[in-house]
């Protein structure tokens, strides 16, 4: 059950030059969101843009009693719609559409649960984390950025008993390159016996990287995907993804079946470029 | 308050207020948070006789306060529909329009066929001007023949109300109308998306996998209005309106022109719960403005003294 | 720094950026403010052989991404505008496009019999497609053989490179700039705006006294684009695309779908001093992606390897 | 010769709920301005709306040390471009087209200036009365409105000598009634030896009215009408006024030609309905 919520902006923190977390007083979404659900936020009162936009529910948001407030997005300014957001103040309104999608299954011990983030794919795992931690699964967050500049929360996921292995691509923090090689020498040491689920959220190279890494390996992968998005309530069919069946394969609506896919299913060659 | 019910043919809405074909996937996804009972219809996606995979994406690419489209009419056949939603349609109370497609004469009566034996259908949309699909409708719909032959073909087999749905991709879509009307349509729909294309200047590929697509939205609503007005003008049928309506008073500019009912269709991407704004809307402006019914705004424009078009 | 020159037939432009009819009054409006001749060139307003008074107000009305006018070609008549406005655009080193109308070819021919004779006209823009005026134009323009007379009797009276402006109000634009071809035109210019109207819902009256009206904007540009890219796969004549222009990237867009150049209306309102935006702009994409010349851009439209068009 | 500026916000001051006047960064635009000129702002960054508003410079914003800071505009909120503007914020950025169109032409002593106001028609005359005091021209301000809370810059006009004649519909303030009313009887007891130019500005039917009771009393009207406009710059011919010439009449720009107009020129009956 979706709700459209026009939420007023409780804060707006500008990370870097490109990224935000907003904070929206939804508190029925807040009620509502499983970890790896997503809203679709009306970016901008008029016209331009027309559509709404898909984000990730980043926070729960809670005041000092534990009531819940609202929730907040991690956004990442790629165009005109995630710069409206950057640029949002306290006191404007957005509108809140959600929660929507398919959320991700968070494993009980004794599996272990490994989140792969890249960049902006770090959002969904906020609240994937939490509930983690309420099962008391032990985790890891396998976290890759440009550099130093683009990792964010690495507290709050410590707080939380997650193990950090960070990386960055000019080796300004963490290990220097990808996040999928301490993800691969992690995999290739850990005892076959250990179960283990593995979230991946990123740029679509690295997803697929992963997934890859999952196959050789022979461990569960689950991705969220970002496929564009015209409606995210499956009246459009724009936001299909093509998937494995029996033998063939076709395209389901991944605001519906997704965002959150068991990778091994998922046809990468047919995802749409450049996500 | 004022009666917003009005006739389609044989067929009577309780409102004049429909989700349009391709934006409301086949209404069943939108079941759990509105009552499609509510809604004056809800026209489904566009069926085949078999299931369509539809195009790679990118399907939809936003343009400026509109978007374009190209589905490429993804679906899961009429059968599967009639086995799978149907019923479902009918336990929510939904007055069921299906929008047909086919790329025969004889595919657009066969599926006719199965959704008139069918408990449940209350009209059907000929889709004859998707602009997406190479080999489905539109060399029907861009052709006066080619409509006239449709429609009639199609009214041989079924007792249900049968509304063509016209493109605007035409120079005079009045005649297409009268075509339709002489054929033995009980209304027509106008307006379906205008041919369209946008390019990714860096990489100068087309934005969609298909290259072109049907824009629709905002956009288009001051040339599906002039549309309505001109259908209005050449047949007595009723009309269903359509085109970037987001709001009251853009479905009053339609009803005004001469439309007896609309469709939302782009909308209802950004307002999933626009329903209620609009229905409530309309009685409210009927009662302001003192019409007992909806049925006595239909086509009421008022001409300037001094006219000039 | 890339080579900005087109050639429109035996014209020569400096740069492929116009501004287009009707959107900069006779140009010389804008000579305090801009150094005209630094555009590729001027398209002024439609003119007639005689004054024209034009529709009376409201003549525009706003729609979203988009404006309908209905301005009616008020205009001095071409004898008045050889006169009064010739002279000084000359002064002033403009490439001068003027934009012809016609009730009937007679008029056509007199209009560019007397402009032929004019010194400082570099190009007759033949209006074919004015959606505003019962009379003018687009008679011709919706029909085949109407746009072969019109372009062909022209021919006949004059040496300057004739540019039938063709409607978007048509069912295959493309045949169209064939007809255009055939007829012995340099080039064709599309698109002229989309009929359409506007009601406002208190009054039920229209938003514009001339009830229709031409809609142009950035709504439009995405079926403009996809119009010119059908007209650059049907003729060899070199095209001057516009509709809905308001960047560079809009430009380039036009350019790779086939256009030779472009022109911008709408936006000139919104951005009076966007020229110097757009010729820089356009240098620095050919330099970026290594285009030594624009002609080397016009039509570079890469298709996906999986084709569904 | 008119500049296009991208203008920072420096103020906006709100001084009813439809009522606000925003202060704009401009200097070159104030340099340039003459009384009754206006400019064409774009009331939003994206397409929403498209079209630029015309709107009259209110004031001549000067700093400490008198330098030209920028210009006012006072703002209606009608629709969707002037509510942007009600909600502008310090900091923002609007683009400001300016100066457009024909001045008023001050009068000199011993001719009196009488200016006549109907709601947000205020607007250009505070830039009049000031080159009016300049030439210490003697002034009256006829200033009506709806009710009291609609009547502002009394003391701004007070300060520069001009005499304040003031109605409002509702008797709130001054007279009830409408400004004609007392600008009638002024007329019919003013000497007619005395010169006098009345200047108008305000909804058309009192602009009308105003050009009724010049022709009566056979006194110079000048008004200040407001057709909609596409360009401001001449380019579009949307904002056309019949103004009689010789035995005839035809349509001018008012952005060119106006929107000062001599009354007496104006045909009446053929201007835009309901402005
Ligand atoms: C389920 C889901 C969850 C998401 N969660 C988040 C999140 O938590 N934080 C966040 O910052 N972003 C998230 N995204 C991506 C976000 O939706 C896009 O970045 C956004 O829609 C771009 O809008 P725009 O108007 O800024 O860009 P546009 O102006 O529309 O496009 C600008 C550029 O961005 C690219 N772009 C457009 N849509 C997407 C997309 N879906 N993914 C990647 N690139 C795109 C375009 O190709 C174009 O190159 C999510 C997407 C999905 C589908
Ligand atoms: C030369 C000139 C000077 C002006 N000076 C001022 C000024 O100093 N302060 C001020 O507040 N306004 C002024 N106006 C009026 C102002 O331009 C309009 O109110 C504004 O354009 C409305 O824009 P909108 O987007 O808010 O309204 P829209 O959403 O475009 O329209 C909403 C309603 O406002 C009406 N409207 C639209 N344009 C006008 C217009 N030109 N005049 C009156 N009503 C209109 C429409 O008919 C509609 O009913 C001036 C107009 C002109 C031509
Ligand atoms: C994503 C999408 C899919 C559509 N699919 C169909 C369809 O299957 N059959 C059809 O007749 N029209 C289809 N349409 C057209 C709409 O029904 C409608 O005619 C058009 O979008 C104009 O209305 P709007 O501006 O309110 O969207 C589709 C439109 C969109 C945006
Ligand atoms: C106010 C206005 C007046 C126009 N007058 C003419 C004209 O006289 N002749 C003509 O061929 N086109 C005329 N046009 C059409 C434009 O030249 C152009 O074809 C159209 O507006 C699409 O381009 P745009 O979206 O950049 O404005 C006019 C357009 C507008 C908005
Ligand atoms: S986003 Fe519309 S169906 Fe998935
Ligand atoms: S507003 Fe464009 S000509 Fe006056």
């Amino acid at each position: 059950m979706a709700v459209d919520v026009f939420a007023p902006v409780l804060a707006n923190t500008r990370l870097s030059p490109d990224y935000n977390v907003l904070a929206l007083a939804a508190p029925q979404i807040a009620a509502l969101a499983r970890p790896g659900q997503f809203v679709m936020l009306k970016t901008s009162s008029g016209l331009d843009p027309l559509l709404r936009r898909p984000f990730s529910v980043f926070e729960h948001l809670r005041d000092a009693d534990g009531a819940l407030q609202g929730i907040s997005i991690l956004n990442k300014r790629v165009g005109v719609g995630t710069a409206q957001l950057y640029e949002a103040r306290p006191g404007d309104r957005i509108s809140v559409l959600g929660p929507l999608g398919r959320p991700f299954v968070p494993v009980h011990p004794p599996a272990a649960a490994w989140m792969v983030a890249g960049g902006v794919g770090l959002a969904p795992f906020a609240t994937l984390a939490e509930s983690l931690a309420d099962r008391a699964t032990p985790m890891t967050l396998f976290y890759g950025g440009r550099s130093a500049s683009d990792l964010y929360y690495e507290s709050f996921f410590a707080r939380l008993g997650a193990e950090l292995v960070l990386t960055t691509e000019d080796g300004t923090r963490g290990e220097s390159g990808r996040v999928t090689q301490p993800l691969e020498r992690a995999l290739s040491t850990c005892p076959a016996g250990q179960p283990l689920a593995i979230y991946a959220c990123g740029p679509t190279p690295m997803m697929r990287a992963v997934a890859a890494l999952g196959e050789r390996y022979e461990r569960e992968v689950f991705v969220s995907l970002e496929p564009t998005m015209g409606c995210g309530m499956g009246g459009c069919y724009s936001c299909v993804v093509r998937v494995r069946s029996g033998t063939g394969s076709h395209f389901v609506r991944s605001c519906l079946d997704g965002p959150v896919f068991d990778a091994t299913t998922v046809v990468w060659d047919a995802l749409q470029a450049g996500h | 308050m004022a009666d917003l019910a009005v006739r389609i043919g044989s067929l009577r809405l309780t409102n004049p207020i429909l989700a349009a074909s391709g934006c409301f996937g086949y209404g069943v996804e939108y079941a759990d948070s509105l009552d499609l009972a509510t809604l004056g219809g809800v026209v489904v996606k566009g069926l085949f006789l078999r299931e369509r995979e539809g195009h790679p994406p990118p399907r939809i690419v936003e343009t400026p306060a509109g978007m374009l489209n190209a589905i490429g009419l993804q679906g899961i056949g009429v059968h599967r529909f009639v086995a799978e939603k149907l019923p479902e349609l009918r336990r929510l109370g939904a007055t069921v329009f299906v929008n047909i497609c086919g790329s025969t004469l004889d595919e657009y009566c066969e599926v006719a066929r199965v959704l008139s034996d069918a408990a449940g259908v209350a009209a059907l949309e000929l889709n004859i001007s998707c602009p997406n699909i190479k080999e489905g409708g539109i060399q029907f719909g861009c052709s006066l023949t080619g409509t006239y032959e449709v429609v009639s073909a199609v009214r041989k087999v079924t007792s249900l109300p049968i509304i063509p749905k016209l493109t605007p991709n035409v120079t005079d879509v009045a005649s297409f109308a009268r075509a339709a009307e002489d054929a033995g349509a009980d209304a027509v729909s106008l307006v379906n998306t205008f041919l369209a294309m946008a390019i990714d200047v860096e990489t100068r590929m087309p934005k969609l996998s298909n290259v072109m697509g049907g824009l629709s939205g905002p956009a288009i609503r001051p040339i599906a209005v002039r549309m309505v007005w001109e259908c209005r003008q050449a047949v007595k049928l009723p009309i269903l309106g359509m085109g970037g309506i987001c709001s009251v008073s853009d479905a009053l500019e339609f009803i005004i022109a001469g439309a007896t009912a609309v469709q939302v269709g782009t909308a209802n991407f950004v307002k999933p719960f626009i329903w209620s704004e609009l229905i409530d809307g309309l009685g409210s402006y009927l009662d302001r403005h003192g019409y007992p019914s909806v049925t006595d705004l239909i086509g009421q424009l008022q001409l300037p003294a001094r006219e000039h078009a």
